[in-house]
């Protein structure tokens, strides 16, 4: 199970990163980023994964005393909250960028927005 | 004491609170955003000064768990610094930026608050999770204060920006997930110990860290959008970027470097170099000021990459290297930034704007000297001991190619500020400027010279260096608009009260020095009474022929290696504005400079490699040099000749001397180019003993011949009296670089005696030249003329100089051509001597050209009414003529002196003196007879002449025999122009400007290549996001093969 | 002190032997000169007559002091030269005052007096003057090479730059002169002696063309007898300097006259045979010829 | 030609990625530093059932404080840099159904989302879910009626208010607590109950409000500057 998510959000990385380097409409290329970051987290729960494990949360039938045993890593799933919120701002963020550029040139073409080179 | 942690909760808090306060208060956000970094910067401060009285680091856990279980943060001596310099960084940028976040709102100023405060934790967590958070945190941030000025240049490079750090960031987290599956912790300590570069997936890891760290740093050429960034964002916020940011970034490599293995060093260096020499290169085809500091800014952060990858080999010597480097760019790369945003042109060449507030002109000075490592800043000791360091281990690549960067680097750098000192200002529009971008600029500028003095402090060898002339310096400096009479006094008191503390020990217990030092201050002193003739204030003279002046005087008190590089850099920067000073001195103050930082490159490398080989920086123990002669000797030899002009290295000479102002040519030509011959001497007397060094020698001696050819050939040429005097110094070095190349005791008699006779007439023929042109208003011979009739306190220095220089029997030059016969006779350079002896008589061309066409001939009708030359120029003119009276007369009293000493190192084998009799291995010589009979012989002889004539009629100028024809005008009468034709028809060749050529072609060539090399950055965002992931793998690939 | 003033009566009968010496060579060379152009020439005691005129004229002008001082600047250099000479060798009393300094001084002081004729000449205004001057310092440039090159080879050759050695070196017999031991360095200085004494070839300097040209353009009078005592002086003392470096020198007057006769006559014979070379002609020719012999000259004796 | 290009670093990318994967085994059991928050010992030292939030809050709250900082970050840069946007938008007149459910959907969302993150420390969930939740809620009504004004100086004062609390409480750790953001400044309570975990539910209550609050107004914001030109 784990290896099959490990292995889509390696591909989904991939992808990502191609939209980033390929595509030339800003917002693909957001998308692209997302994508790229969505991988990652895939990637950050596989890691977080015990064979056989259920979730951290202790309730009645994941009792104190045998937690150790039968739960997954609580630490990438608290990682992965962060790394989504941080994903989330980042992609908010660009998605204003990309706004105030088609904006100004009327144009999401990146290969348009060279006005600074050299 | 205040835990750090409340950093954040200062940082945060106030910048939550700053919500409830109305969006029209914005002065009010405004100041307490700048109290809490004060606050935040107070806890730092705090900090460091308890950790530097000798408190124990402290860890900081959160959430009442130690580590690796909860993150935790440290605050150490690295960290307290560090979150010092950022929260000064952060403070005055503040301050800086006021008008611009009050404009932008209170959501703009908790951004900056927010962005301080995470530099701060990325400098103190442990933890590298943690880390990451508040990278993005800073990035974040940064995004958003790109796009202060909303323009849409700003928006584009933040959009390039988010993206290149969106994937940096996106591998940096990859990697740290894995790190932490491999090693099951995410504390950085925990992970160093884990050591997960064994596995084949934990290197992989580790590699993804360290990369996005790296390009993070903006390596070359993977940097495209930071240097969009730097150009189109407020230059307040590029100055953050440039002096937090990147202070903070470095320390984050610093501290994540702990979880690699070693091959990581050679990476760093790699990439450091690349960065270093690339961004350098690029910048010199740069004209926009901000991008060029950029480009600056980035070629620093990859020395100091570099510099970290050579931690194995500096040892504990990384921590002052970097320190000094670092502070010295962030107090530097902040206060140009700064100055950027007072200047708002962004065209290089409009920076001559400044000019209109000369403190602005000043701090822009004294950040690019910084930049450069000149002293006494930071960076020049960290420069030296990285050098050092890295020739003790042998590393002379990395060696050579940061001083080929730092040569790039001062290219660009002196082009700019000759720009700014130069160029045309009146059309620029004034300069708007608030009181609150001018404090953080002009305390910064403060705070580099204290932060240079407590960094000498810390460097043992030089302990024993003399800041009263700095002081003084600076003093003068403060009363810079006093008027020129008032400081020249003063100048020349200090000189004096300094000679006569530093001379007469010096005539006690060494009298090599004591010459060079009574030419330096005794010369000093002579040239600044010049000065008297000048009116008005002089603006900025006094402090640099001063710093010129002290720099030479250390250059002669020096006993070790650094007080003596010290001092020459002093010298070398204090020249540079003295040359620059000249009306079209521009260029010519460039190539000086270019020159002599190759040439104190040179030097270095050479005092570096003497390290290496003898443990210690003591001068006298180049004496004892084993290994490596060669090349030492080399370095150093080409790093004076870069002073002494010798041909190859001569070019910025003519014009530099020429342009100069007429009190500041006798400086940088009488005076300045004895500096290089000291350094000569000094290398020469303590490595001359042996077979290597003879051989280079040999060349030396050839080169010296050649120079003084090619200069007197040149100077015969030239219709411009004081490039032709310049040429003939280049002629005159040439002679004393011969004398000296032959290694032999009459050689360097020859050699000094040379020197002091160089330094008196050609002091007296640059300042009598200097003088006149002052009255004519031209430097152009032609346009001269029959001067004797006004000038006669002129014409008689001027006669009584060529003489001396001609060499000619009575005068001084005389005993220089013998000692030459004798010293080339003995040591069997005979075609190399009969080149240098022919070169002398060429000299007479020149000689003549000059005292004719500026005295003799015909009177020009617009020079009819000048009068004599001013009475200050006269008085050290005559003063210097009564020496060369002295000495033509009496040589014995200088030159068996200089025997004697020089019998230290060259024992004297066969130079006797009998009176004023001197016998020499092949002849003799009696100064002080032929003065004597010449004298009687003339005065008789002039006498009959004169009884004869008496009653002759004195006729006016046009009264010739002209073939039946009176001659209507003075001009076409008056042969002067391209006199030598016929000469030049045979000999020209040799004097065809090939090396200037040369050097334009190698200009040309640099030019074309950055040219070449920066269409890189097409400005396509999306490509510069390739260039970083090209750059990931380029390193991986490197890794792994 | 009595010494002293022996010295320098015996100097002052020397000056006056060598002036007229000097006289009667140039009246006999311009005899020559003319015959060999098929004219009959001057009588030979032309250049009394002219002296004597010349100091006698009483008008006189004068374009300044530096104007005056020119011929004083001259005819020093041309006195100098003979006071720091040797002439006699085996007389303390016909040394002169060669005691002061050696070859080198010699070598140097012949620029004495062109240096201040050229001043002189220049205050005259005349551009025809600087003209002279300019080619006349050119030409001297490259003169100066070989002979610098030959006085070098026979520095090392008798590991000595007195002069007064140096011909004592030569003394037992015609063999031992420079010309015989040292034959090479011998032809490079001649090849210069011609360029010194600006005969032709090498007199372009004060080329007597349809109009005067030359540092003297402007002199006249007073001034111009001081030029022509230096002259007869000066040609005289050129040609003692290289009898004695490579003619074994003269041990009485009656060698004296003969070997500087027949160097003097050198320079005419050549300048009778070979027409005027022009400024970058002669410059040329002396830095090829007469360059490469007297390397040669170095080169056999390093 | 570029993108051949651009395929062979993608490619070597891969290639340079593919010993993470391939050295990847998966977990047989707990990794040490979960296996540390597992221990009944340190489970009971926090006393949140949900270890996940037990770990966002606590061990690694700094995390969630930066977390907190750059949401703020992102939505104070989106404040200023998308305002003074004027423009007319004109709005398609939404469905009677749409804005009856959204008027009945409100508050019940709005309900959820404060339950969500108020039992943080015991289900699934917690402030940043719940916050997303709050602001679903936010955009559901900006959708079924565009015309009707949003207070967003109430938001802003939520989000400082909430924000203040955070980093108050967080301090208080450090100054009465041992160490920052020490959740053991209040009772810890009784395992498994609403009233455990000491200052877990607090601060995550008000992350939730804060998430809520900032969402919120980015989603404000970006409405706000929709224009037809």
């Amino acid at each position: 199970m784990e290896y099959i998510a490990l292995g889509t959000g390696m591909l989904v990385i991939l992808a990502g990163l191609w939209a980033i380097m390929t595509r030339k409409n800003l917002i693909r290329i957001i998308i692209g980023f997302s994508l790229f970051d969505t991988g990652i987290h895939l990637v950050l729960v596989a890691i977080s994964y015990v064979k056989g494990g259920t979730a951290p949360i202790l309730d009645s039938t994941v009792c104190i005393q045998d937690a150790a045993q039968r739960i997954v890593d609580p630490v990438p799933q608290a990682l992965v909250l962060t790394a989504i919120v941080i994903g989330l701002g980042v992609t908010a963020l660009m998605l204003a960028f990309a706004m105030k550029m088609h904006k100004e040139k009327g144009t999401l073409d990146i290969r348009s927005f060279k006005d600074l080179k050299w | 004491m205040i835990s750090p942690i409340h950093i954040i909760t200062i940082g945060l808090g106030v910048a939550f609170a700053l919500g409830f306060v109305n969006k029209k208060a914005k002065n009010f956000s405004a100041t307490i955003m700048l109290v809490a970094i004060g606050l935040m910067g107070a806890i730092s401060v705090a900090w460091l000064t308890a950790l530097l009285q000798g408190a124990e680091t402290v860890q900081i856990f959160t959430a009442g768990f130690k580590p690796p279980y909860s993150i935790n943060l440290m605050m150490g001596i690295h960290e307290a610094f560090l979150t010092t310099l950022i929260n000064v960084a952060g403070l005055l940028g503040g301050l800086y930026l006021l008008q611009s976040l009050k404009n932008a709102g209170n959501h703009a100023i908790m951004v900056f608050l927010v962005f301080i405060m995470g530099l701060n934790v990325i400098i103190m967590t442990r933890d590298a999770f943690n880390l990451f958070v508040f990278m993005e945190v800073v990035s974040i941030a940064t995004a958003g204060l790109i796009i202060l000025t909303e323009t849409g240049k700003s928006i584009q490079a933040g959009f390039k920006y988010m993206l290149a750090t969106g994937i940096i960031a996106g591998i940096l987290l990859l990697g740290i997930i894995f790190a932490y599956y491999f090693s099951g912790t995410l504390n950085i300590d925990s992970l160093a110990e884990a050591n997960i570069t064994t596995l084949k997936g934990g290197s992989v890891a580790v590699l993804m860290i360290l990369v996005s760290i790296i390009l993070e740093l903006k390596p070359f050429p993977a940097n495209g959008w930071a240097l969009d960034v730097y150009e189109a964002s407020n230059p307040g916020i590029s100055a953050m970027l440039s002096a937090a940011s990147a202070t903070a970034l470095y320390f984050v490599l610093f501290k994540v470097l702990a979880i690699a293995n070693e091959n990581w060093y050679h990476i760093l260096t790699v990439a450091g170099m690349l960065t270093f020499i690339g961004s350098n290169l690029l910048g010199i085809k740069q004209n926009k000021a901000r991008r060029l500091l950029g480009y600056s800014s980035v070629g620093q952060m990859g020395l100091l990459m570099a510099i970290l990858g050579l931690k194995p080999i500096l040892g504990d010597k990384l921590e002052f290297i970097a320190a000094t480097i670092l502070v010295s760019h962030y107090l530097a790369k902040a206060g140009l930034f700064w100055l950027a945003g007072i200047v708002e042109n962004d065209n290089i060449k409009n920076w001559s704007a400044l000019r209109r507030k000369p403190i602005l002109l000043v701090l822009f000075g004294t950040f690019l000297f910084v930049l450069i490592g000149f002293p006494p800043f930071p960076s020049f000791y960290g420069k030296w001991e990285l050098i050092m360091q890295l020739s003790s281990n042998q590393h002379y690549y990395v060696l050579a190619l940061i001083l080929l960067g730092s040569f790039l680097e001062g290219i660009y750098l002196f082009r700019w500020l000759g720009y700014a000192i130069k160029m045309d200002f009146e059309t620029l529009p004034e300069l708007n400027i608030n009181w609150n971008k001018i404090i953080p600029p002009v305390l910064f500028g403060v705070l580099v010279y204290v932060a240079g003095y407590f960094t000498s402090a810390l460097v043992p060898e030089l302990s024993a260096l003399n800041y009263i002339p700095l002081l003084f310096i600076a003093g003068i400096y403060f009363i810079d608009s006093l008027p020129a009479y008032i400081k020249n006094t003063v100048a020349i008191i200090g000189m004096s009260i300094y000679g006569y503390q530093i001379l007469p020990p010096l005539y006690e217990n060494d009298m090599l020095r004591f010459i060079f030092a009574a030419i330096f201050i005794g010369g000093g002193i002579l040239t600044l009474t010049a000065g008297y003739a000048y009116k008005g204030k002089r603006s900025g003279f006094y402090p640099v022929a001063l710093l010129m002046y002290a720099g030479l005087a250390y250059i002669i008190q020096a006993t070790n290696t650094l007080e003596f590089f010290f001092g020459w850099e002093l010298m070398t920067a204090g020249s540079y504005f003295l040359i620059i000073r000249g009306k079209k001195s521009m260029p010519h103050g460039l190539s000086y400079m270019l020159f002599s930082i190759a040439g104190a490159y040179a030097i270095l490398a050479g005092f570096g490699l003497s390290f290496a080989g003898t443990g210690t920086y003591n001068l006298s123990s180049l004496a004892g040099i084993s290994s490596n002669i060669t090349i030492i000797f080399s370095l150093l030899a080409i790093g004076f000749m870069t002073k002494t002009a010798s041909l190859g290295l001569h070019i910025w000479l003519p014009g530099a001397h020429a342009e100069a102002e007429s009190d500041v040519s006798p400086m940088v030509s009488a005076i300045l180019l004895k500096a290089g011959v000291f350094g000569l001497l000094l290398l020469i007397i303590n490595m001359g003993h042996n077979t290597e060094t003879a051989q280079i020698g040999y060349i030396l001696g050839w080169l010296g011949a050649l120079t003084a050819l090619v200069g007197n050939l040149a100077a015969a040429f030239q219709e411009d009296a004081k490039r032709l005097l310049a040429y003939s110094s280049i002629a005159q070095l040439g002679y004393i670089l011969f004398a000296l190349a032959m290694m032999s005791h009459l050689g360097l008699l020859t050699a000094m005696y040379y020197s002091i006779n160089h330094f008196l007439y050609k002091a007296i023929l640059f300042l009598t030249i200097g003088a006149v042109v002052m009255r004519v208003g031209t430097h152009m011979m032609y346009k001269m003329g029959g001067l004797i009739k006004n000038m006669p306190l002129a014409f008689i220095a001027v006669l009584i100089g060529i003489i001396a220089l001609s060499g000619v029997p009575p005068l001084s030059g005389f005993g220089g051509k013998w000692l030459l016969y004798n010293a080339i006779l003995a040591k069997g350079w005979y075609l190399q001597g009969a080149m240098v002896l022919f070169s002398g008589i060429i000299a007479f061309l020149y000689l003549f050209k000059l005292i004719y066409s500026v005295f003799l001939g015909q009177m020009k009708d617009n020079l009819r009414h000048v009068k004599d030359i001013s009475i200050w120029f006269a008085i050290p003119v005559y003063i210097l003529i009564i020496g060369i009276m002295i000495i033509s007369a009496k040589p014995e009293w200088v030159l068996q002196p200089l025997g004697d000493m020089i019998s230290q190192w060259y024992p004297n084998a066969a130079l006797a003196w009998n009176g004023g009799l001197a016998t020499g291995p092949y002849g003799y010589w009696n100064g002080n007879g032929i003065m004597i009979t010449v004298g009687i012989m003339f005065v008789s002889l002039a006498t009959w002449l004169w009884m004869m004539s008496r009653k002759a009629v004195q006729v006016k100028q046009f009264n010739i025999v002209y073939s039946a024809e009176a001659p209507q005008r003075p001009e076409t009468t008056h042969i002067s122009y391209n006199i030598y034709a016929g000469y030049n028809k045979a000999l020209g060749w040799i004097v065809a400007p090939k090396i200037t050529a040369f050097w334009d072609t190698m200009t040309e060539w640099i030019h074309s290549l950055a040219q070449y090399v920066r269409q890189l950055y097409s400005g396509n965002g999306q490509l510069y996001a390739i260039y970083v992931l090209a750059y990931i793998v380029v390193v991986y690939f490197t890794m792994i093969f | 002190m009595d010494f002293e003033l022996k010295r320098l009566g015996f100097t002052l009968l020397g000056l006056l032997i060598v002036l007229n010496w000097g006289l009667l060579m140039g009246a006999a060379m311009r005899k020559i000169g003319a015959r060999v152009g098929k004219r009959y020439g001057i009588p030979w005691f032309q250049p009394w007559i002219n002296l004597v005129k010349n100091y006698a004229i009483r008008t006189s002008l004068s374009h300044g002091i530096m104007f005056y001082l020119g011929p004083v600047f001259r005819l020093s250099g041309g006195i100098g030269l003979f006071l720091f000479m040797p002439m006699i060798i085996g007389s303390q009393l016909w040394l002169n005052y060669s005691f002061q300094g050696d070859l080198v001084l010699i070598m140097y002081f012949q620029f004495f007096g062109m240096l201040g004729m050229a001043l002189g000449a220049g205050e005259g205004g005349h551009p025809y003057s600087a003209i002279g001057i300019s080619r006349g310092l050119s030409q001297f440039t490259t003169i100066e090479l070989p002979l610098t090159l030959a006085i070098i080879s026979i520095a090392i050759q008798y590991d000595t730059l007195s002069i007064i050695e140096i011909v004592q070196a030569q003394q037992g017999g015609f063999m031992n002169w420079t010309v015989f031991t040292n034959p090479v360095a011998t032809i490079a200085a001649m090849l210069s002696l011609l360029g010194v004494l600006s005969h032709s070839p090498f007199n372009l300097v004060i080329a007597p063309n349809e109009n005067p040209i030359g540092p003297p353009t402007e002199y006249h009078g007073s001034f111009l007898g001081v030029l022509q005592t230096n002259r007869a002086i000066l040609h005289v003392v050129e040609a003692a300097l290289f009898m004695n470096l490579f003619f074994g020198g003269a041990t009485n007057w009656f060698e004296f006259f003969a070997k500087t006769f027949l160097i003097y006559f050198w320079s005419v014979f050549v300048g009778v045979v070979f027409p005027r070379f022009r400024i970058e002609q002669s410059v040329s020719w002396f830095l090829k010829v007469p360059l490469v012999i007297g390397v040669l000259a170095v080169i056999l004796y390093m | 030609m570029k993108n051949i290009f651009t395929l062979m670093i993608l490619v070597a990318f891969g290639i340079m990625i593919y010993p993470l994967v391939n050295s990847f085994k998966g977990n047989d059991k707990l990794p040490e530093l979960g296996n540390y928050y597992a221990q009944p010992e340190n489970v009971t030292k926090v006393n949140s059932a949900n270890l996940v939030t037990a770990v966002v809050v606590t061990y690694r709250g700094l995390d969630t404080l930066g977390e907190v900082s750059i949401l703020f970050l992102t939505a104070a840069i989106i404040a200023f840099f998308l305002k003074k946007q004027t423009g007319k938008h004109e709005v398609r007149e939404n469905s009677e159904i749409f804005t009856t459910a959204a008027k009945v959907l409100f508050p019940l969302m709005i309900i959820l989302g404060v339950y969500i993150f108020m039992n943080g420390h015991l289900t699934p969930g917690g402030g940043f879910q719940g916050g997303a939740v709050i602001a679903s809620a936010v955009i559901l009504m900006l959708l079924a009626f565009p015309e009707v004004p949003v207070n967003q100086k109430l938001l802003s004062y939520m989000e400082s208010i909430s924000g203040i609390v955070f980093v108050g409480l967080a301090a208080l750790g450090a100054l009465i607590g041992f160490g920052y953001l020490d959740n053991a400044i209040l009772p810890l309570g009784t395992f498994g109950k609403f009233l455990s975990a000491g200052a877990v539910p607090i601060i995550y209550s008000f992350v939730g409000l804060k998430v809520g609050a900032e969402l919120s107004n980015i989603l404000v914001e970006f409405k706000s500057v929709q224009s037809n030109e």
